[in-house]
């Protein structure tokens, strides 16, 4: 156990890096494609740093207990992530529903530290936020109840292996791929649906307030809760990865894809946002789960 | 024959209380009603070619000539009630009418 | 021996109008002669003036004990508590008591016309105590109509199998073998005339203005003691006389109707004595529905629970009434001082409500349970959904009282005693309700013994 | 031994006990209340889980009839724990009611009521426990703020009620027993059908289901705060106990025909659950009212214990059993956590309130790990129910009834969240400077249910024998485990180990949080606020309209209240034309109905 906990550990360190590097890479994609010439790919590495070396502001023991709890719990979470189908901290406890309520408590933690600061634009922000949640995760969860139940197993790495068998999720539910990009979107914070920070709007939300050390690990949140993401992806959908480079391929272009594509777009209202996945993209996910399961 | 006139006399006696919405009228409508009945009771007692149904040594061998003597006995303690209820009402309206000088229902209000 | 319960009364009544300053005393007297009396009635058949069975007979069974226990014992506490009142009625209070055990004993139907006559009298009297003599005087149209049209059917019957006996009449019909059809009109003559007494629906329009200012006296007495008594009538003949019948149907649709409008009408009320008289209304009409469908004993376990209950209810909501208003808004938190009575209403009131603990809920389990044993799906589904209607508007009425701002002080030592001690019973007989139920047992195979000719 | 009937007649007995104290002083009334409820909880739970309940009765007449199941064991301690818990509150409160006597009375009659129904060997003896607590319990909600609501409450529990008693007189009639075990095995086809039907309708009923949904907030928002935290934690498991018999011990749930794999009546049955937890989710995501709130997710949870039920397989019915367990924890645990708030500030309502963590902050603790809990969040019992039904859910391929648990599933994120920003968080408002802790009396049972929460989330397979004592009772098979993990149909969860590494991941922060540069200490005032100066507290505090966005979407109340309001109307109606038509202190009338049915008879005669 202890073994695996620290193979978690180099797990969520590993993500943290990955995703870093693969944003501050796409930082650079779309500084060209805007014909900008763009920040080095270790930018966000550099920010991170900077943040936590720096002397900021608390807010009151809420304020710290929430950002470490937040911290702490997507540290967790990436802890049961498997990088591919053979490097695992926990193999067969890569429950799909670990995720999704883990994660849950650093997004709790992240809220509570927010509102805890007192400023109401953080906690309009995180009222955004729960609510963007409220829209796109049901459709996700659905699909994704809708894979387990096809291959039997919510394991991740066990998902991967019956992929590899009988072809990617995404070729053999192509509703559910569709269903799950955009819930990726809005997992991941990126325009169409970025309400929730909108920084012209509400000053950056939930961030509103940080600054110091509290800003660096919040970064740190955020960048390992977008690799949990991604993974998700790539393990449900795109058939996982048996060698790394593969999986690092996979990644790289799930991510770039999703930024590109949100370069694309503006920004929709919260209540729009809502509108738009229970209209289309649940009845869609309903229908995926029927036309697969009840076939 | 008289049993159909009394009946319609009790029918007329309840016509009365349906359509009159003076009290005087409404005790005299019941009196009306009560006669009929009275009378109803009483020619239920008659038996064609009757005899007084008293037991006496020269009719005590048939027994299917008598008058019926119980319905009499009825009709007495049905008029003696039917006085006591007359009288009451009558109290009453005259209560009535010291409270509202009026006899007409109509006109007292909603009490 | 039973002729005493009512020549005493009959007898001290002419004494009371000689003496009317002792009035009250020989009231009391007699009240209290009744009650205790009554228990020392042996069961059997008691003949008038030795005509045997064609003059008039007393029937003391075990039908007739529990009317008199019960009845007389609360006709006692009723004029003890209303002290004042009764003392201006003393004389009419004896004649009514005359009347009621008369109505409780007699096995005779025309002898059953003059008590409802004397009980039916003596009531009317008794509302003069309201002041509102244009009710009492409906009531007394509608009285004396109902009871003429009983007397025609009675007389009718009479000519039809040519006896008065209530024991007697069915083997005699059985005898002239008359047909359910030729007996359809003097039985309905006799339901209506009695159901006029007993508040079925179209019948009572007398109701309301009788009850809806009722003083605690006359309220208590009209609502609790007669109406138990003419439904203990009800249940007699229903059972003895009136078996057969083919107007099941309409007495059905006017009973049903007896029961919903008075439920929904109360609910639709705001004053506290309409409350309870509507919701009397209703019950009766449950009562008559239990005769006519031969569940004699939840009839009459309901009557008993229903008298016991409705006395404590209308002693106390007719005395609030008086003291602050009818209105329920004008009562709010009347309770607050006085919560000796307020637990006894309470308790009466969750009894009639049918709740578990209180005497109500073993009445309506049974009266469910006779219900469904004849394979009648539908009435209890009637019956529920009213006694939800009738606990809602009960619920209301308790929380009403119960909360607010009020000062309305109630001092009478009698009458929260009494009161709480018909609570006591109403909780006890809810728990240990086994001895209740052997009394009434055996009510339904004596009637049918009696009339099969059997004897004590 | 213990003798189940002396447990019932002592708690009566302390009841009336308290109610005599309390004449001398309310707070020693109140803490009889704290002692007999504490004694009924632990000799359950000693000689309940030591299988030597005596259930022989012989002072209580012979229609009471006891008998010791797990099945009442487990929900009578649970309940029963629930009780004690919130007795501690009963001292403080006791000063705030009108009767406070009859509060201590009723509230152990209420106690003794539920542990009568979760021990009732047949049905009479539950119908009578199930109906004395109604009363009893509808007595205690208008010590609160208003006496309507114990009037809707009485509505809707007397229709559930009267649903049961008809399938009792049903059964009764039928079988000639009431004998619940006897009575619901032998039941088939349409008798079958109507009683599960019925005995549902009085499940819904307490649990506050979809149609029957609107008294839960009505009662719960207004009841005293003890009350809701019993109300919520325990006397609406009684209709999850109600929803045992008739889904589980009705075999077998004969099927017309099958939807989706499951009896059509088990899915219709889900449908209405989907639905509850839908409704109870959308409505509690827009209540100002902390308390209404979480009535709302009372309703919606509720709904998840019926899904549960639903389904019907061993690993469904263990997470029903495990929800019904973390539930009652967690909910108690917040409505006692709210209460302390009400207590201290006197309302409820989140937008009055604000920053209430600075001056309660283990009353904060013990609501953040209840919501938690709730949410479905590890390290807490909520998610590992959660977590069992889900797996059901899928395994049986019920795709909209699982779309409508994920749906409440998200939703509960956000609803627990409104009180916990708005009201413990946020910004310290002025008015409120000299609200301080809950004393120390009111504090321990929070704590005692947040540590059995955590523990329930962590160590799982703990609480599990309790349960799968149960399942074995009703013939199913237990879940399997290994040491701590549990092993569901298409996975493993092994509750220690997500705890011990959500516990290393905050303990890694931690120590990255101490050894980077110390913060400064700021102000709430001293925020950013887009170069405005602002200098009152209430107009940086975002707490009103919390979800304004979301709520505009749908409408205010569920549809069926008005439905509910025009029955009422309708019936008043009647009431109203059967006066004018009938009682009309007129003769005429009476006389004028004798005749039409003198001459009906007569027509019929001559006819």
């Amino acid at each position: 156990m202890i073994l695996g906990i620290l193979a978690g550990l180099g797990i969520a360190l590993f993500g943290f890096t990955l995703q870093s590097s693969v944003a501050g890479i796409n930082r650079k994609v779309v500084a060209r494609v805007q014909k900008r010439y763009g920040p080095p790919w270790y930018q966000e590495f550099l920010d991170i740093f900077k943040g936590l070396s720096k002397r900021g502001v608390t807010h009151g023991w809420i304020f710290d207990f929430g950002v470490i709890m937040a911290v702490g719990g997507i540290i967790a979470t990436a802890m049961f992530m498997p990088i591919t189908s053979n490097i695992a901290a926990f193999s067969g406890l890569d429950n799909f529903f670990i995720f999704v309520y883990l994660l849950a408590v650093g997004m709790l933690g992240m809220a509570m530290s927010a509102s805890g600061s007192g400023n109401p634009l953080a906690s309009i922000g995180v009222m955004r936020a729960l609510t963007q949640m409220f829209a796109y995760e049901v459709p996700f969860l659905v699909i994704v109840m809708t894979i387990i139940k096809v291959t039997g197993t919510s394991s991740l790495v066990e998902i991967m292996a019956y992929q590899g068998q009988n072809g990617w999720f995404m070729w053999t539910m192509p509703l559910g791929f569709v269903v799950a990009s955009i819930s990726l979107l809005g997992m991941l914070g990126k325009k169409p649906f970025e309400t929730f920070i909108a920084p012209a709007e509400l000053a950056s939300g939930p961030m509103v307030e940080y600054g110091g050390k509290h800003l660096g690990l919040l970064f740190i949140m955020m960048e390992i809760s977008h690799f949990i993401e991604v993974s998700l992806f790539v393990h449900l959908f795109l058939g996982g990865a048996t060698t790394i480079v593969g999986y690092l391929i996979k990644y790289f272009l799930v991510y770039t894809a999703a930024n590109l594509y949100s370069y694309l777009n503006g920004r929709f209202k919260i209540d729009q946002v809502v509108v738009f996945f229970y209209k289309w993209i649940l009845p869609l996910a309903v229908l995926q789960a029927v036309w697969v399961l009840w076939r | 024959m008289i049993q159909i006139a009394s009946i319609l006399l009790v029918m007329l006696g309840l016509y009365g209380i349906l359509t009159n919405r003076n009290i005087i009228k409404i005790i005299i409508s019941l009196n009306i009603f009560e006669v009929g009945l009275n009378l109803f009771i009483v020619s239920l007692a008659y038996v064609e070619g009757g005899i007084d149904p008293i037991l006496t040594s020269h009719s005590a061998s048939s027994t299917l000539s008598f008058v019926d003597p119980l319905p009499h006995a009825l009709v007495l303690t049905a008029i003696v009630i039917g006085v006591g209820t007359t009288a009451l009402g009558l109290a009453f309206a005259k209560k009535i009418y010291a409270k509202y000088g009026t006899y007409e229902l109509d006109e007292m209000g909603v009490e | 021996m039973a002729v005493l319960l009512i020549a005493i009364p009959l007898l001290f009544a002419f004494v009371s109008i000689l003496n009317k300053k002792y009035a009250f005393y020989l009231l009391a007297l007699v009240a209290a002669f009744n009650f205790v009396f009554s228990f020392f009635l042996e069961k059997g058949m008691y003949s008038i003036g030795g005509f045997g069975p064609f003059g008039i007979n007393l029937l003391v069974d075990q039908y007739a004990l529990i009317g008199l226990w019960l009845l007389n014992g609360l006709f006692f506490l009723t004029v003890m508590i209303n002290l004042k009142a009764s003392k201006k009625l003393a004389t009419v209070l004896i004649v009514l008591l005359a009347g009621i055990n008369g109505l409780l004993l007699t096995n005779d139907l025309f002898n059953l016309f003059v008590f409802l006559e004397i009980t039916g009298i003596s009531a009317y009297l008794l509302t003069t105590e309201n002041k509102k003599p244009v009710s009492s005087f409906n009531y007394l149209v509608q009285g004396t109509v109902g009871s003429g049209l009983y007397l025609l059917g009675l007389v009718i019957l009479y000519s039809m199998i040519g006896t008065l006996n209530m024991s007697d009449v069915i083997s005699r019909i059985y005898t002239i073998g008359a047909t359910p059809t030729t007996l359809l009109l003097p039985f309905m003559l006799m339901f209506i005339g009695l159901g006029v007494e007993a508040k079925l629906l179209p019948f009572n329009s007398w109701v309301k203005g009788v009850l809806e200012k009722a003083k605690p006296l006359s309220g208590t007495l009209v609502s609790s003691v007669i109406a138990g008594t003419i439904l203990l009538v009800f249940g007699r003949l229903l059972t003895t006389v009136m078996v057969i019948s083919n107007a099941d149907m309409l007495i059905t649709i006017i009973l049903i109707a007896t029961i919903i409008a008075g439920e929904v009408a109360a609910f639709k009320s705001t004053r506290i004595r309409e409350i309870l008289l509507f919701s009397s209304i209703g019950q009766a009409g449950l009562v008559v529905y239990l005769f006519t469908h031969g569940l004699l004993m939840q009839g009459v376990l309901l009557i008993i629970a229903n008298v016991l209950s409705k006395f404590v209810l209308f002693t106390i909501g007719a005395s609030l009434a008086e003291a602050a208003g009818d209105e329920v808004e004008e009562l709010r938190g009347a309770f607050k001082n006085n919560k000796l009575l307020g637990i006894g209403f309470t308790v009466a009131a969750l009894s009639v409500t049918g709740l578990p603990l209180f005497f109500g809920f073993v009445v309506k389990l049974n009266v469910l349970l006779g219900i469904f044993g004849s394979y009648d799906l539908i009435t209890p589904i009637i019956i529920l959904v009213v006694s939800l209607i009738e606990g809602v508007y009960f619920i209301k009425l308790l929380m009403k009282l119960w909360y607010g701002e009020s000062n309305v002080q109630i001092k009478n030592v009698l009458m929260t005693v009494s009161v709480l001690s018909v609570a006591v019973v109403l909780i006890v007989l809810g728990v240990y309700y086994q001895p209740m139920m052997d009394l009434v047992a055996p009510i339904k195979d004596e009637m049918i013994m009696i009339i099969q000719g059997g004897s004590f | 031994m213990l003798n189940l009937e002396l447990v019932v007649l002592a708690t009566l007995l302390g009841g009336v006990v308290a109610y005599l104290l309390s004449m001398i002083n309310k707070r020693v009334g109140s803490a009889v209340t704290i002692l007999v409820s504490g004694a009924v909880f632990s000799l359950l739970a000693y000689y309940g889980f030591g299988n030597s309940i005596d259930q022989t009765v012989e002072l209580i007449p012979n229609f009471v009839m006891f008998k010791v199941t797990a099945l009442g064991t487990f929900f009578a301690v649970l309940v029963s724990f629930v009780f004690f818990m919130v007795s501690f509150f009963n001292p403080f409160f006791a000063e705030r009611y009108k009767y406070p006597n009859a509060f201590n009375l009723l509230y152990l009659m209420t106690l003794a009521g539920v542990v009568g129904v979760f021990y009732a060997s047949n049905f009479i003896t539950l119908f009578v426990f199930f109906e004395l607590v109604v009363w009893t319990s509808m007595f205690l909600i208008p010590m609160g703020k208003g006496t309507k609501a114990s009037i809707t409450y009485f509505v809707f529990s007397t229709v559930g009620s009267f649903a049961m008693l008809y399938a009792i007189i049903f059964m009764a009639v039928g079988f000639g027993t009431t004998d619940i075990d006897t009575v619901l095995a032998g039941l088939t086809g349409t008798a079958a059908l109507i009683v599960y039907g019925l005995l549902l309708v009085a499940s819904f009923a307490k649990l506050g289901a979809y149609p029957f949904m609107v008294w839960l907030p009505k009662v719960l928002g207004n009841a005293p705060d003890p009350v809701s935290a019993v109300f919520s934690g325990g006397i609406e498991k009684m209709g999850a106990f109600i929803a045992v018999l008739a889904m589980i011990k009705i075999s077998p749930a004969s099927a017309m025909f099958e939807a989706v794999g499951l009896p059509v009546q088990n899915y219709i049955v889900g449908v209405i659950a989907a639905v509850t937890i839908i409704v109870g989710t959308m409505m509690a995501i827009r209540q100002d009212d902390a308390k209404k709130l979480l009535a709302y997710s009372s309703a919606a949870n509720g709904g998840y214990i019926l899904l549960a039920f639903t389904i019907g397989n061993s690993v469904a019915i263990t997470g029903g059993f495990f929800h019904i367990f973390a539930h009652a924890l967690a909910s108690t645990a917040a409505f006692l956590a709210i209460g302390v708030v009400t207590y201290r500030t006197k309302t409820s309502k989140i937008s009055e309130l604000g920053g209430m963590i600075h001056h309660m902050p283990i009353t904060y603790v013990v609501y953040l790990a209840a919501i938690i809990s709730m949410a479905g969040i590890p390290p807490m019992g909520g998610f590992i129910s959660k977590w069992l039904i889900f797996q059901a859910l899928i395994q049986n391929n019920l795709v909209f009834l699982a779309t409508a648990a994920f749906i409440g599933s998200i939703g509960s994120f956000l609803y627990v969240f409104r009180p916990l920003a708005a009201l413990f968080l946020g910004q310290k408002l002025p008015k409120y400077k000299d609200v301080k802790e809950a004393p120390l009396l009111m504090l321990i049972p929070m704590i005692i249910l947040t540590l059995l929460s955590v523990v329930a989330g962590v160590f799982p397979t703990l609480f599990l024998p309790m349960i799968n004592n149960i399942m074995t009772e009703l013939g199913f098979q237990t879940l399997m485990t290994s040491g701590f993990q549990i092993i569901g149909f298409n996975g493993t969860l092994d509750p220690a180990l997500v705890a011990a590494v959500f516990g290393t991941g905050v303990l890694v922060v931690f120590i990255l949080f101490m050894i980077f540069p110390k913060s400064r200490k700021v102000g709430l005032m001293d925020t950013y606020t887009g170069g405005e100066f602002i200098y009152t507290e209430e107009l940086l505090h975002y707490s009103a309209d919390f979800y304004a966005p979301l709520e505009r979407l749908y409408r205010k109340e569920p549809f069926v209240n008005k439905i509910y309001d025009s029955i009422r109307i309708k019936v008043e109606e009647l009431g109203a034309f059967v006066r004018y038509f009938f009682f009309t202190n007129k003769p005429e009338v009476t006389v004028f109905w004798i005749v039409a049915i003198l001459l009906f008879i007569v027509w019929g005669d001559i006819i």
